[in-house]
């Protein structure tokens, strides 16, 4: 019964965007977006189902030997599909006004729950080739998204996504053979399930696949190499399909690397050796890079898109500690993140639906044309700042304590450090936007200004978000005793 | 000679043999003009069949056609090898055929027998 | 005897005869007939594997009077009926699927020489799978390469010609060593059977006598065939000969000719010299360097490729390298690995070629990329066989090429010459990144929408499924082979093992 | 109608060279001087490729020519060609070295003890006659040991007529060209009506084709057999070919004499052959009788075998002249 919940999470979304692509006749977007919210809600509740209730686990099928399809939902997984569902369900009710604009809305949604069926397998797969399927489904369902437009640039945009997360993919495939031999079973189980014995004298080995690995994954999380699909990426796609770009698919990045380092090779193996080091210090250029590069951004969109180059790494920082708290961080900080990009991206997509700007510059006095949403935008890039009580505050203090309280010699000053400017960049390239939105300045004439604030079947979602935004910071209990179980059985 | 075994000196018509194979070898390989290919194509294999009958022959003994009933072993030569010499006759008759009508087709086309310069035709054809 | 042993007789003789009456049939019967044949050959051969599998190990049957050492004989395993099966399926659909573009292509009075070819060329592909004795081989091989020739040149402009030409060059090259190395061997151990062949070499091999020449006569063997398989320095023929026949020989020689004979490699390795004096000598290390190689060079090379049918071809000569890598490996689980790579290989360059056709057809038969743009929507059939096709070079799951994948890096990762790993790895993992790019590339491209007025003007016609259902029909079995090879491939490797056991 | 004229004078020239006496004609051959009109009896050959085409077709190869091998233009060409060369040499010195190292080691040529004198070469001498009834071993082994392969081999035969077809068969409907580009074309193809080559063909033929069969028949008591014996009466029709034209032979021989003859002794050889495998194969006994040892009628299948093959050989040495002659029967 549970294991037919389970898959009917997976596979409803999938089946009905199937459908929802082969119907024959051409519906409006107000129609599809409803169908599609309808089956949305449905695949939540299934999704509820799930939640509630003991960790399950479910052998489907068998790729070729030794290739078992093996489902498993334990607790990380629950948080990520929760977060996935949140955001989907509220950005796919952005895009059903969004979308009147866009031609062939059919395929758009079609593919949006698809996308998101696979997004419940991934947070649901069981073990390490499991994972990598549906990895790779995600990279390929996700490329229509972002060619949706189909100009040129969004399908060079859309070669150079997949190229880089296929070479991402392939990087992680190739490090799980070498894995498989040392390891008693590929199966996800806390603090690893590397096989001691066999894997004495090959640490070397073992360091280079996962070194291999936190690089593969961090192409999908945007880590510094491999951060430059981002920014073609985003601005490319449609708003709901940037927000959900940004806000979870890449936090998937990070779901591999928690997967693979916590519970494949295990912290203890990685702690103190040159894997890690690498990994902070790429991580923490990351962080740098992308505020600056946000920083001298002119489009809104692509400043976005760097903005969550530098805060997705915040998250790899935190894991690449090996420190419960910092672990709590990372962890707190995917969902806080998820919410925050994604009202941004929102935000920055009823502008342009509205009124067509898209550079910073252009968007003087736009807080009084849609006062609204540049309010929900400013709560937004306040919580992402950091600035008490706002949600991001606690993830950063929970990263900076960690980052003080781990062995790491250098890093442990240099992560504050780094994150402090980086806050403060943060600050720097957002909140101009809504200061010069509120505040145009003398030489602003009022005679033209137009009230073109968006509609309710906008609004909602983005003020929801922003809402979230704030009110995760202050209740932030309960989330962080259930994050804190998380990282007590990882750590 | 440290390079060569022990029969150098014996099996002197293998050696014939074997130097006509790698000049037909290189004549196929390497002539640019498609009837030398074919010779060297005729070339080779007459090697193998020269080949094949060195091996057949054994010292003062008879063809192996069973004459007033002496069925011994130590009267005939071997008669295996030569049954491989008519299939492989037959089989290069055919290839050379097939390789000679190909030519023909070729050259009533572009009127040369070069293989390169034909390339170098079909590419201004641009087909 | 059981009844079933006479299959393999049955099957070679009844192709071979369908091809000599054809000879005086018009051509709509000679083409029933093929059909006829080629189905009821694949029938027998999917019952010939049942029974094996169920009696197991492997038998011998007497071409005419005389036992092992004196007669001729043809042995059939497991793996040999899988490899039958296999090949005769993918016949049939490529003809299937090539059928209308032959009415085109070729002209009506030629085409019941066209089936007297197949049929020839099932009856020595046959004959190279089940066959006992290498001189057999040799003859077979000759027939296997005039068939594949006169497939090429069937449809005559001066490419195919010229094509033809340089691919008789080259396999006469092959064959000519080939044939060195049999009599080589014959005059080294006195038998043409392959299994009194390979008591006497292991005999040879023991005492020590002979083993310089053993070790070359080998060395030509492997080079004749190898290079017959277009292996990377000698494919120089192969774009031109895939790329401008007419798309149903196109299909049939990637995907059966060179395999038959890398096949036939594979069963001289294993029934002839013996896989372990193979092991102790350098040729695997020589295949190796040379697969990978072709792996990188194939793939480069169709990236710069703008045709569309020249790409497929160049890929095939990158294929064709992972099978040789495979050998390399020098490990049961790397050979495992190359021949279900065969089987797979097999299944999803036919299909490429066969959509690859069809989108070209709704371009006005242009094959560069600028013109295909947006052909995936006027053939939608077409086009998603030509997706999955790729998805399944690139190595997603679910599809063939991700099982191959796994196997052949399994292999590697599992080989105890740790030299060998780390170039494997790393040549899969670039050349896997080189497939995505130029396979993705163009579904993208054929997924790029024209603009309407723009297909108007230029003509172009759509394809309906209703004018063409036997298209349709074949694209869809092509994927479900692909789709069964990958996701149920738990018992074909289990075959391949058993049958790998049984040759030596 | 000139041609024609030609050929009448032609004709004369050569009867009143004929009317002068031998010994002139010794004696004058002896001082080296050549025949008048010698160059009259030349072939329509030359006379046919007029030479505007022929002026055409050699600057077109000129010009290719140096756009082929530009060495100057394009060095990289011209180094990769003379690289090309050298690694030529090099690979044929190489193999041929291998290969005679290779020789070195084989067993020596023409002594008793090599391996290729085993068991196998000993039954096939020992009891050939009594298993085949074959007196020629070799015949008997290729045609009843070793069947299979000897098959295979017709069956190349077959194919390789197929492929030739295909490529040179011109099914040019006869409609299509105008009759006197037809006439042009025929009399391209037929040769001059020659005294010397017709009177000798007349006398020969007929011996070759009564060679050939004696070949064919005594193919398992005498060297020879279908193979050899084929080939002779091919090269007897090509003779006749030469000598007296199409029109002529194609009284007796058309395409469709080919098919079918090639077709029934090739399905004859193939229902005779699967007959014996299964039989072998079933341990059954065929029932043929082997005859007396030595005798034409005898050894049981091989002589309709020989036939057979000796028919297929035939045909299609003729096929492939014909095909490169003309395109067709």
């Amino acid at each position: 019964m549970k294991a037919g919940i389970l898959l009917l999470n997976m596979c409803f979304p999938v089946l009905a965007g199937l459908m929802m692509l082969q119907g024959k006749r051409e519906y409006t977007g107000k129609k599809l977006a409803r169908r599609s919210l309808a089956a949305m809600v449905i695949a939540a509740c299934f999704l509820v189902w799930n939640l509630t209730g003991d960790p399950l686990s479910l052998h489907l099928c068998s790729l070729g030997k030794d290739l078992p399809v093996y489902f498993h939902v334990d607790a990380i997984g629950k948080l990520f599909a929760s977060v996935v569902t949140l955001v989907w369900i509220l950005a796919i009710c952005f895009a059903g006004e969004y979308m009147k604009k866009e031609q062939d809305q059919k395929r758009f949604f079609g593919f949006f729950l698809i996308v998101y069926g696979v997004l419940m397998g991934l947070c649901y797969a069981g073990n390490l080739i499991t994972f990598y399927l549906f990895y790779e489904m995600m990279t390929l369902t996700t490329v229509p998204l972002v060619l949706h437009t189909r100009t040129r640039e969004a399908i060079t945009a859309g070669m150079k996504y997949l190229l880089y997360s296929l070479s991402g993919a392939y990087l992680v495939l190739f490090s799980t053979y070498m894995l498989n031999r040392y390891t008693t079973s590929l199966d996800f189980t806390p603090g690893g399930t590397l096989d001691l014995a066999a894997a004495e004298g090959h640490t070397t080995l073992i360091l280079v696949c996962a070194c291999l690995m936190i690089l593969g994954f961090g192409v999908k999380a945007g880590m510094f190499p491999m951060h430059g699909w981002l920014s073609t990426a985003h601005p490319v796609a449609p708003a709901p399909a940037s927000a959900v770009l940004s806000g979870v698919i890449v936090k998937m990045g990070v779901l591999g690397a928690i997967r693979v380092v916590y519970e494949i090779i295990g912290p203890e193996v990685i702690r103190g050796t040159w894997v890690q080091t690498v990994w902070l210090t790429l991580s923490l250029i990351t962080v740098f890079m992308g505020s600056m590069l946000a920083y001298r951004e002119k489009i809104l969109k692509k400043r976005l898109a760097y903005s969550t180059v530098s805060q997705i790494s915040y998250i790899l920082f935190g894991l690449a500690l090996l420190q419960p708290q910092a672990l709590t961080g990372s962890l707190l900080h995917v969902v806080f993140h998820a919410c925050i990009k994604s009202c941004l991206f929102l935000c920055a997509g009823a502008v342009i639906f509205c009124t067509g700007k898209t550079r910073t510059d252009q968007l003087t006095g736009i807080g009084k044309e849609m006062p609204v949403t540049i309010w929900c935008y400013t709560i937004a890039s306040l919580a992402l700042t950091g600035i008490p009580p706002a949600s991001g505050f606690i993830s950063k203090w929970y990263l900076a304590e960690g980052a003080l309280s781990s062995g790491t010699s250098v890093f442990a000053v240099l992560g504050p450090v780094v994150l402090l400017i980086s806050a403060l960049l943060t600050a720097g390239y957002l909140l101009p936007v809504s200061m010069k939105g509120f505040l145009p300045g003398k030489e602003f004439d009022y005679a033209h200004l137009i009230r073109k604030e968006a509609n309710l079947a906008m609004l909602i979602p983005v003020s929801m978000l922003s809402l979230l935004a704030l009110l995760l910071g202050i209740f932030c209990g309960p989330l962080v005793q259930y994050v804190e179980k998380i990282v007590e059985v990882m750590l | 000679m440290l390079l060569f075994g022990a029969n150098f000196i014996s099996n002197i018509g293998e050696e014939v043999a074997m130097v006509l194979f790698g000049i037909g070898f290189a004549n196929l390989l390497f002539q640019k003009n498609l009837i030398k290919k074919i010779i060297g194509l005729n070339i080779m294999d007459s090697s193998v069949y020269l080949f094949l009958a060195e091996k057949g022959y054994i010292e003062g003994r008879l063809a192996p056609i069973v004459v007033n009933g002496i069925q011994d072993v130590n009267t005939y030569i071997n008669p295996i090898p030569s049954g491989l010499v008519l299939t492989g006759i037959v089989v290069s008759v055919s290839v050379t055929a097939l390789m000679l009508s190909l030519t023909v087709r070729l050259y009533r086309r572009y009127h040369t027998l070069d293989l390169d310069e034909i390339s170098a035709r079909l590419k201004k054809e641009g087909l | 005897m059981a009844f079933v042993q006479n299959v393999p007789f049955f099957s070679i003789i009844l192709s071979m005869f369908s091809g000599i009456v054809s000879s005086v049939l018009p051509e709509k019967q000679a083409k029933w007939l093929n059909t006829a044949v080629i189905t009821l050959v694949g029938a027998m051969s999917a019952w010939l594997l049942s029974y094996l599998l169920e009696v197991g190990g492997s038998f011998t049957f007497m071409m005419g009077h005389f036992p092992a050492p004196w007669g001729n004989e043809i042995r059939a395993g497991a793996l040999e009926a899988l490899m039958a099966l296999i090949f005769s399926i993918i016949m049939l659909l490529s003809l299937l699927g090539g059928r209308k573009k032959l009415k085109d292509e070729v002209e009506i009075t030629k085409h019941n020489i066209y089936y007297i070819l197949t049929d020839l060329l099932l009856s020595s592909l046959l004959a190279l799978i089940y066959t006992n004795d290498l001189f057999t081989a040799y003859v077979f091989v000759e027939i296997n390469t005039i068939s594949a020739c006169g497939l090429i040149m069937i449809r005559q402009n001066g490419r195919t010609i010229e094509a033809a030409v340089r691919y008789m060059i080259m396999s006469l090259l092959g064959s000519g060593l080939l044939l060195m190395g049999i009599c080589m061997l014959y005059d080294l151990t006195g038998h043409l059977l392959m299994s009194n062949i390979k008591e006497s070499v292991q005999q040879i091999m023991a005492e020590g006598s002979y083993r310089v020449p053993m070790l070359i006569t080998i060395g030509l063997i492997t080079v004749g065939l190898s290079i017959k398989s277009a292996l990377f320095p000698f494919h120089a023929w192969l774009p031109d000969a895939y790329g401008y026949s007419t798309v149903s020989s196109a299909a049939m020689l990637s995907s059966l000719v060179s395999k038959g004979y890398i096949f036939l490699l594979i069963k001289i390795f294993y029934r002839v010299i013996g896989i372990d004096i193979i092991r102790n000598s350098n040729i695997l290390n020589v295949l190796f360097v040379f697969g990978l190689c072709a792996m990188i060079f194939g793939s480069v090379s169709a990236i710069w490729e703008n045709d569309i049918r020249r790409m497929i071809s160049f890929s095939s000569v990158a294929q064709i390298g992972y099978i040789y890598m495979g050998f390399g490996l020098g490990t049961e689980a790397g050979m495992v690995a190359s021949v279900f790579h065969i089987l797979m290989h097999a299944a999803t360059k036919s299909m490429l070629f066969i959509s690859a056709i069809g989108l070209t057809d709704v371009s006005n038969g242009s094959r560069h990329f600028a013109e295909l743009t947006g052909s995936g929507y006027r053939n939608k059939i077409a086009g998603i066989g030509f997706t999955v096709g790729s998805l399944s070079m690139v190595g997603i799951p679910c599809f063939a090429g991700f099982v191959s994948k796994i196997l052949f890096a399994q292999a590697a990762v599992a080989n105890n010459a740790p030299v060998k790993i780390f170039p494997t790895v790393i040549v899969l993992a670039i050349s896997t990144i080189l497939n995505a790019v130029y396979f993705l590339k163009t579904v993208i491209r054929i997924y790029v929408p024209e603009d309407p007025a723009f297909e108007k003007q230029q003509g172009y016609l759509f394809f309906q499924i209703s004018r063409q259902k036997l298209y349709g029909l074949t694209i869809i079995c092509f994927i479900a082979l692909n789709l069964v090879l990958g996701m149920m491939s738990q018992p074909i490797v289990h075959i391949i093992e058993i049958g790998l056991q049984n040759f030596s | 109608m000139e041609k024609i004229r030609e050929e009448k004078d032609m004709n004369e020239s050569r009867q009143e060279e004929n009317k002068k006496p031998t010994v002139y004609r010794i004696w004058r051959a002896l001082k080296g001087q050549s025949e008048e009109k010698a160059e009259e009896l030349t072939l329509e050959r030359e006379q046919i490729l007029d030479e505007k085409v022929l002026e055409k077709h050699r600057l077109d190869h000129e010009k290719m020519l140096e756009k082929t091998y530009d060495i100057e233009h394009n060095p990289i060409y011209g180094f990769f060609r003379r690289f090309y060369k050298v690694a030529g040499v090099l690979c044929c010195l190489a193999l041929i070295i291998i290969l005679l190292v290779q020789v070195s080691y084989l067993p020596p040529v023409g002594s008793s003890s090599n391996p290729g004198s085993n068991e196998v070469a000993a039954k096939y001498i020992e009891d050939g006659l009594q298993d085949t009834g074959a007196v020629n071993i070799v015949t008997g082994m290729i045609l009843d040991y070793r069947a299979f392969d000897t098959f295979g081999e017709s069956n190349v035969l077959f194919i390789a007529t197929c492929t030739v077809l295909i490529l040179l068969r011109n099914d040019k409907k006869k409609g299509k060209d105008s009759a006197e580009a037809e006439e042009r074309r025929d009399s391209y193809y037929e040769p001059k009506n020659d005294v010397i080559l017709q009177t000798i063909t007349k006398v020969l033929v007929p011996i070759i084709f009564i060679f050939g069969i004696y070949v064919i028949l005594n193919g398992h008591l005498s060297p020879g057999g279908g193979f050899s014996g084929g080939a002779i009466i091919g090269a007897g029709l090509i003779l006749y070919l030469n000598a007296f034209g199409f029109q002529k032979i194609e009284r007796f021989f058309t395409e469709k004499t080919y098919k079918w003859v090639s077709f029934g002794s090739l399905t004859f050889y193939c229902l005779a052959k699967s007959y014996s495998f299964y039989t072998g194969a079933h341990h059954l006994e065929s029932g043929i009788p082997l005859g007396k040892a030595g005798a034409i009628i005898s050894s049981g299948l091989i002589l309709p075998l020989n036939i057979c093959v000796g028919l297929v050989v035939a045909c299609t040495m003729y096929a492939f002249f014909a095909l490169f002659r003309k395109g067709g029967f």
